[in-house]
């Protein structure tokens, strides 16, 4: 779960992390009040959970009180990447001397969190990594110990060549290690970690985002979440246990299973045709389950076929056919719907289907080319 | 032969009294695993469908003799039943939960590094050496007794592939699971694979997200003496997008099925594209 | 350093653990207003640091407010084991059904802190550990993850057969950790943890040591240290970087070294002698250093000796010798003094000391020879 | 040969630039010991005496291969001080501040456990390989090359009692410290100087507290070849009074010199009651 930078900022405040005077608003109004309040200029950025928002043109320094207005209304009616801008940050002009980046993300490989620092702020640390990967300083940290005082110490000075600069900033990297742990985040970044003109270390700009896994241990967590920003159809899935996904083609699928999902979107790819979603039932699936995730899937006009892909274990495949044999009842589906179901109750889902309209499938693979066909064939 | 599991392994089911823990009991029993006891906490005493109950993982070893356990507990307790496990010092431990806090995870994998326990999973199928012994929910119809061994980070993806393997059979599948952070790895499989003489060729059924299956790939080619084929899900997924499992994710452009599928081939693995694919390509290299 | 068991329930209350109503007094009057506000029978009871005080008669229940004041007067006026009794601890009267032991060390042989219960409560644990083992659940506790749940649980299900006094007691045992990190303590110790008639769980007796080696990140820890406690010679003799302790005998001693320093004191014993006390003068030792330590010594009247037993290290044989010296020059010393030195500039010393009336002697042996012959020779 | 140090050792002085830190440097320089860098975070690029002076542990590794160090920064930044050895991976890592918090040392020797590192001390004044190498503050004046091997809780007692074993001379006098924690213990060093050639016999040097000395009597009794003396201070000793070092203490009737000499008696430990008997019991053994 991703929140926004100025949520990110409140929690850099509260664990100590030096952050520029800036206030958040929501209106263009609000936006000339911090204006007024910090002193011009001052550096508007819009609050959208994806990145690129500078090259979108969500982010503009203002040097004159009577523009804010105009601006911040320009920001706030924008649209970035297909997610609306709801607030902007409104924060004092800092005086950049150097940009640094100071992260933490949990390393799979290596199973344990690692910091990651860099005289190369600014940019994006995926592309420092794929280019110039000496660059980034990589310290594991161990989770019983947790960041020790020699590893901040020896980052810093690694940095800095002032050793109170280097200090300042093993302090920063302490405090965001304690947030990241306090918070259960899976990523927690400073991008960039500033030094200003006077040799001062300030954050910003801030990216968190949390464990989906530890919803229920930290409620303040999700009380940051920002409804808005996220796919409502993507919402309601999850909420009725699906996981979902829209795209832009026109083969909706219902699938058991990510990896087969996501298997099953590729073969459509791959004989010609485009997904228009991925959808996983998940395990022990409902009737109840299979009507919500047709109605999800049907509600996307681009779709012009539906595809079950099914592998039953827990799932049993009669589930499914009752779930699409009721979804078909209760709403007026016309489009053509192909079903392959296999394992669980396979042959009890066949006989349920015999005399419906659901086009049956042997494999996997005969059920996607029947679908791509049927969604208007190859391209 | 086989890996991590087979006739003689004894296993316990932690959370043996849920509703998941006594129904997959009883599938693993009937297909011919020596479920041996289950865990509960407070029900210490009790029996399982003929299975003793026991209060703690310890006791239930001390009395059962067990060396491996599933976990069927709720994701917010797997991590203590986990760390149970591990301290009651059992071979085997192998998580069935999805949605077990990442830092908790790797909090349990750090425990488990100076013991002598592997940990399989979380938010995996568990694994199955068909013929012998199964400890996970797969449908077990879906296996057959053979020489190919299949790792693989999914779940029916895996029951996919492995149907079209029916040729040769399955020395063992196993499930590592969909988390970031999980205990066993591509390249602990690759190894125990790669030493067990029942195996003669593996399937590898690898999925976005992370760097598993290009260090696999580097393994595969430094050390693996078998045939080795591959299969990547999610060349079709959206970036910064999670697939479904949480592990499955392209971030900042890294973690594609593009990159993975280009280091397997680097690394002389057999690439699949279609899942059917396999059976071809299996007969071709046996 | 040790804790008085009001001040320990303090920290007990603080971090949840469930302790009796009480309140601690430092007169008669206050116990009395104590005992009307908690409502008889109560139980008051010495707060000294010291083990032992229930047969001493510091601890007495009593059943009618007319007698509360005559007797928490009888037991502040008491002194147990040499301690004064400063205050007294009035408690209501539980009503046990049942006494636990719950305690937490740092185990020197594991390197890990144990936690350990018992239903053996209310005797003395080391009796316990020496007699009958078997009764004590140990669990040890790994430092990066703490004491983990499970082993809670299942202590409290060892011990307890009632599922929610098994929970209650793990909880007790987690609070219990938690303040044995944050507070770096050596010991921390629930004896009895009583079951009262209708089951609830209750730290009737509470005891904390202290790490000595964190106060300076506990200043916490400090506040509660009672100086009366102290023997104020040995507080003296810390301040100063020595370590002191009185005991009954004649000879006095002055040693670098802890282990050479007892080894001294034993073989003072060996030859017939008692120590008078121990003394450390440590590493670097400065002639002012060797004043201080001469004249804690000599405080005590029952010294008739002193011996110097110094192997030069780091220790200077000419500090020591220039530090007897001074000590002499500046007090009116009586008793002989025995000084063997040997190691670092043991010859200069051996210079200083040529024409003083201090004895001399090459070995270790000889010089405690000589110390207690001149202490009124062999017993 | 010897244990733990000898003439190829590399050392390392962290808190070089202190005031003990630089003696000490120096000391052991001049008894022999190749004392090839020194740390003190912030003070890199400096000369101390002519030892060169990095910022990070790391990079006086890398600079100079040294594969042991020397802790002499206080007591409240030595416990990180032993992280970064160990994390730098060097083999011997000794501190003799006294004054560690007992619960940090705790840590740092899990931290060590699943490394290669092995701590002495803390509180302890190091160790000689005499004619070899020293890593500690004893006089090397006070010892001998030779045959003897000394483990010992204590610092000045260890050299009275090495003193009278010169006839012999040291192979290696170890001072595993008198904290109640500590990196090594009786046992690590008589496996050593029982697996060491050049060892032809050992001398416990025990003080009250804790149970070291009993735990090693069993291990002599089981695996110890060579004869064994030993010695134990605090016959007179108070119970609860911390007698100077942190882990002297007889607490609840435990830990008393009367048990611990009983233990290595039975045993068949040689016990010494003055310290000089040492000198003819050794000759009647050697």
């Amino acid at each position: 779960m991703k929140i926004h930078e100025y949520q990110a900022k409140e929690l850099f405040k509260a664990a100590g992390i030096p952050v520029p005077r800036e206030q958040v608003a929501s209106s263009p109004r609000e936006a000339v009040a911090v204006a007024e309040e910090l002193g011009l200029p001052v550096v508007v950025k819009a609050q959208v959970l994806v990145g690129g928002r500078g090259k979108a043109g969500g982010v503009k320094k203002v040097d004159r009180l009577e523009d804010v207005e105009s601006v911040a209304g320009r920001i706030l009616g924008m649209s970035i990447k297909g997610l609306p801008v709801g607030h902007v940050l409104v924060s004092e002009c800092a005086d950049i001397e150097k940009e640094f980046y100071l992260g933490i993300i949990v390393d799979r490989a290596n199973r344990c969190p690692v910091l990651m620092a860099s005289a190369a702020g600014g940019v994006e640390i995926e592309q420092v990594a794929r280019e110039t990967p000496e660059k980034i300083l990589k310290v594991a940290i161990d989770p019983g110990s947790g960041l020790l005082s020699f590893q901040a110490r020896n980052a810093g000075m690694a940095l800095l060549d002032d050793a109170g600069q280097a200090r300042a900033f093993a302090a920063i990297a302490h405090k965001l290690y304690r947030v990241f742990v306090e918070r259960d985040c899976s990523l927690i970044e400073i991008n960039p970690l500033v030094r200003l003109g006077n040799g001062t270390l300030l954050a910003l700009d801030a990216k968190v985002n949390f464990d989906d896994n530890c919803a229920f241990r930290h409620p303040g967590n999700e009380e940051m979440r920002d409804m808005s920003s996220e796919e409502p159809k993507e919402v309601e899935a999850k909420k009725a246990g699906l996981s979902y996904i829209k795209l832009e083609g026109s083969v909706g699928c219902v699938v058991n299973g990510a990896g087969l999902a996501m298997a099953t979107m590729d073969l459509i790819k791959r004989y010609g045709g485009e997904p228009a979603n991925f959808l996983d039932v998940g395990g022990s699936s409902s009737p109840e389950k299979m009507k919500t995730a047709m109605r999800i899937i049907l509600s996307d006009p681009n779709v012009k076929v539906v595809l079950v892909n099914i592998f039953g274990g827990i799932t049993r495949c009669d589930d499914i056919a009752n779930g699409l044999l009721q979804a078909k009842k209760e709403a007026d589906i016309t489009v053509p719907i192909v079903a392959r179901l296999t394992g669980t109750n396979a042959d009890k889902a066949r006989a349920l289907l015999e005399n419906s309209e659901v086009t049956p499938a042997a494999t996997m693979a005969e059920a996607v080319k029947k679908a791509v066909e049927l969604a208007g064939g190859v391209k | 032969m086989s890996i991590l599991i087979d006739g003689q392994t004894k296993l316990i089911v932690q959370g043996i009294t849920g509703r998941d823990g006594g129904f997959h009991a009883r599938a693993m029993r009937e297909y011919g695993t020596q479920v041996v006891g289950g865990v509960t906490p407070g029900k210490g005493g009790a029996d399982a469908d003929g299975i003793p109950v026991f209060d703690s993982v310890e006791e239930a070893v001390r009395e059962t003799g067990a060396d491996a356990s599933i976990v069927f507990v709720p994701a917010r307790f797997a991590t203590d039943a986990m760390f149970e496990a591990v301290a009651a010092g059992l071979r085997l431990v192998v998580c069935v939960a999805e949605g077990v806090p990442t830092l908790d995870m790797v909090k349990v994998l750090d425990y488990a590094k100076g013991r002598n326990t592997r940990i399989l999973g979380p938010n995996c199928p568990g694994l199955i050496s068909p013929g012998k012994a199964k400890v996970g929910i797969m449908p077990g119809a879906s296996f057959k007794q053979g020489c190919v061994g299949v790792v693989s980070r999914s779940g029916t993806l895996t029951y996919e592939i492995a149907s079209h393997t029916a040729e040769f059979g399955q020395s063992t599948v196993v499930g590592i699971g969909g988390d970031p952070v999980i205990g066993t790895d591509f390249i602990d499989c690759l190894r125990m694979f790669n030493d067990d003489p029942e195996t003669r060729a593996i399937v590898m059924v690898g999925e976005i997200g992370g760097t598993d299956e290009e260090r696999a790939a580097e393994f595969v080619k430094a050390s693996v003496k078998k045939p080795v084929f591959g299969f990547v899900a999610g060349q079709t997924a959206p970036p910064g997008k999670r697939m479904g499992h949480a592990g499955a994710i392209i971030s900042g452009g890294s973690g594609t099925a593009e990159e993975k599928i280009k280091a397997l081939e680097a690394a002389g693995i057999g690439v699949v594209y279609e899942p059917q694919e396999i059976a071809d390509k299996l007969k071709a290299k046996l």
